[in-house]
Formats: structure tokens, C-alpha cells, sequence
């Protein structure tokens, strides 16, 4: 059996085996997104994360946009891997790979990837600072909820 | 038995992942999280997570049943 | 010395050692666009490719690509390496990496490369499929001159 | 000397990439393009490359003299 295009790892990502999956004899371009552990957000200095998943739904809804991207643009090829677990400075935390005919569709198509993992997949980030740490609770990655989880007023 | 799954936040405010609740009848997501609202109130933020069964995101009045897994989804901020 | 973030090469591209020249402490986000060798074209096939380029110039213009990202995207990190000489469907023929604190950016700035490229690089592809050859004379792959370069009517 | 580099469809109309032409007086670009399409007629579509002076696009009025080195970029088709 192949190895699945959506996966769920606490293990570090090999770039180049998720690119490896996509890539075929009518795919020109491959667009892929690598999203790695900043040090610096907004002038607080993290130290490392961790990433926790619900594993199971995580890797169905990691699909889901794989079909949904498929659905919009049909000659596309995708794999997406998100790891789990502690990561350090620089450590990859996902990877998505788009491979279409032309290139305009893998762009959009990576982009779209990444906006909707922030949406839909049950992934938790868990960011620790000099003075702290916190369950990183919005997926636009903009608002850190002390209390780990939005207050009311926070999503309408 | 129902599985209750919590995570990220929830999970570290009861101190563990999963709980196993009686069902009942006519049980919907909504009824579950009310009981464990009222039996676990450190259970704050659990007002705002995203309920999956099965695996699936589900509505407020999604029925639930013995064997089935309901989980509590805070924001998520992978990616 | 460490190696040039804007090479043309005649061996096989690394993907990865292209992402390693822009990753850092501060990148949150990398986006890489690779262009492979696609078989089928409007459905006429090709057999293999052949790139050639003004090598020294090529070089300074992939720098001035990643001069203009830099001058847009101040905290961007870029690299570009593009192969020349025979290659083989699905084989690499560039591979742009692009670092940036936050996603939008790398995104966009790597959607801008491969625009750039198109148009100012001097890098030229000859198409060969099975009933024959030519250089391929337009940047945005959208025309084919069978004589090689466009007549007056094409670009105006 | 000035040397003229030919790229892709030119070089292989002229059977060549490289020559070397004599440097006159206020020859610019232009001039030098005219000075190839009489020498070296089979250099078809030379009329629409983009000329470059010492690896840096160049235009018509630009100025060559001896030692420069000027490349006729025909439409590029990389990436």
C-alpha cells in the first residue's frame, strides 16, 4: 500500500517525500508550502511548541481539503503532513504539496490548503515563551486566549 | 457508553482526554454538553468548541448514542 | 564562500538544499515552487526538453528578482536555482524558495518570481516531441513559434 | 573588439553563438543590430531580441565600444 498523502506525524517531515507523492508526468508545476516554528511573534520570543491533534479526524479533514481542492481544480495532486509533538526553532510543523499542469491552479490551491487547515483540522498548538505558555486558540494564528480558549465576545 | 473526547485547553483543565458518559435517550450533542457543563465545571471554553461524532463535525442537535465518540474541539491553530 | 542563492546549473536540482539556503530562526513560513517537465502540452507530447541560457546575465537577473522581493518583502529570504541542458519528463527545471515571517508574503512572493522569471531571465527551452522541435518564444508558454521567435504581428 | 552573443533560435540560424566585430566610432545598439542583419542575413527575428551590453538589457541609443560585450535576448521561455 502507498503511503498516505494525509498524514498526521510526530515524527520530522522529509520535504521531499510529501513533493515525492504529487508529483507526475502532467503535473508542471509543484507548489509547496512549508510551515516552520518562528522565533519571534510579535517581539515575544518563543522557546519551542508543541502541536497536539485529535489524529484520526485530523488526517479525515487533511482529505477533505485534498477533495475540496480536487473538486475546484481537477488535474491536482495533493499531500499534506503535520506533524505533532514538541518542535524547536525552525522544525517543520506542515507541509503541503500542490502539483497541477499549470501553475496558477498550484499556488491557489496551496493557499487555499493552508487558510483551510486553520479552519477545520483539529490541531492545537501549544506555544512556550521565556515567561509561559499557552494553547494557541485562534486559527488565524492573530489572538493567543490566555484561558487557552476564545471568550465570548471574541467569536461572533 | 458514550466517549467523550476534549482537547488542547479542556483536556488540561480536567486533566485527562477522554470520559465515558452514561447515554440516554433522545441524547443530542447539545444535552452532552450541558451534562458535562454541570458535572465538570472546570470545563470552561467548552461553550465555544466545535463538536465532532464519529470523527465528523456536528450540529448542536445531532443525536448521540451508546458506541458513539463525541469530541470537543477548541479553536485549532495547527498549520 | 557559501553557495549563491541564485544559480543556473546543468545537474539535477536538490529541493531541499534550495529551501536550506532561506530557512531561519525568524521564518514562519516558506513557500516553493517548483517547475517539472510536463508530458503533455494541448495534447501534443514531449519527449524531453532542452534549456539553455546566458548563464552570467541569468544569474544577475535571478538576483535582481530576488533585489525586487526584498525591496516588497524587507524580512524575505529568496533563492533560485534553474537547471539548463537535456531534461527528461518530470525532472526539475527551477525550484524558487521564498521565507517569510508570515504566509501571505512567501506566497505572493513566490508567485512573483516565477512571473519574473517569464519575463526578463535569459533562459530559452527548446520543446522536442515527436514530429519535431522548436524553441519555445514566448514567456508566458502560451505560443509557440515555429520559427523560433515571434513575428512582428505577435508582440506588440 | 566587441563580441555579440546569440542565444536559442539566433545561434542556431548562425550555426554559432559567438562574434567579433570591429568597434567604430558612436556605434550604438541599433546600429550594431543593423550591422548584423546586413552582414548575416539568415539571423531572422534578431529585429524583436532584446539587446544587452555587458549583461545588463541595454537600449537602442545604448553606446558600444571595444570590449563590451553584447547579447540579443530573443523572447525567453524559462521557469
Amino acid at each position: 500500500m502507498t503511503q498516505s498523502r494525509f498524514t498526521i506525524t510526530d515524527e520530522a517531515v522529509d520535504v521531499t517525500a510529501v513533493i515525492d507523492k504529487v508529483t507526475h508526468r502532467n503535473a508542471g508545476a509543484v507548489n509547496t508550502f512549508i510551515g516552520t516554528v518562528r522565533e519571534m511573534t510579535k517581539g515575544k520570543k518563543t522557546l519551542y511548541l508543541k502541536y497536539d491533534a485529535y489524529v484520526p479526524m485530523a488526517e479525515k479533514q487533511l482529505a477533505r481539503i485534498g477533495d475540496e481542492i480536487v473538486r475546484d481544480f481537477p488535474d491536482a495532486e495533493v499531500a499534506i503532513t503535520h506533524r505533532i509533538g514538541e518542535l524547536d526553532i525552525s522544525d517543520i510543523a506542515v507541509v503541503i504539496a500542490v502539483a497541477t499542469p499549470h501553475r496558477a491552479d498550484a499556488f491557489e490551491a496551496s493557499r487555499f490548503a493552508i487558510e483551510r487547515i486553520k479552519e477545520i483540522v483539529p490541531i492545537w498548538k501549544k506555544e512556550h515563551w521565556e515567561d509561559g505558555s499557552s494553547w494557541i486558540g485562534d486559527q488565524r494564528e492573530t489572538t493567543a486566549y490566555p484561558g487557552g480558549s476564545p471568550e465570548k465576545g471574541d467569536i461572533e | 457508553m458514550i466517549r467523550v473526547l476534549l482537547f488542547a485547553e479542556l483536556e488540561e483543565r480536567l486533566g485527562r482526554r477522554e470520559l465515558q458518559l452514561k447515554p440516554e435517550n433522545g441524547l443530542n450533542v447539545e444535552g452532552l454538553r450541558e451534562r458535562l457543563i454541570t458535572d465538570y465545571p472546570e470545563l470552561q471554553g467548552i461553550e465555544n468548541a466545535m463538536p465532532a461524532v464519529n470523527e465528523e463535525y456536528a450540529r448542536a442537535d445531532t443525536k448521540v448514542s451508546d458506541g458513539d465518540t463525541v469530541a470537543f474541539i477548541p479553536p485549532v491553530s495547527g498549520g
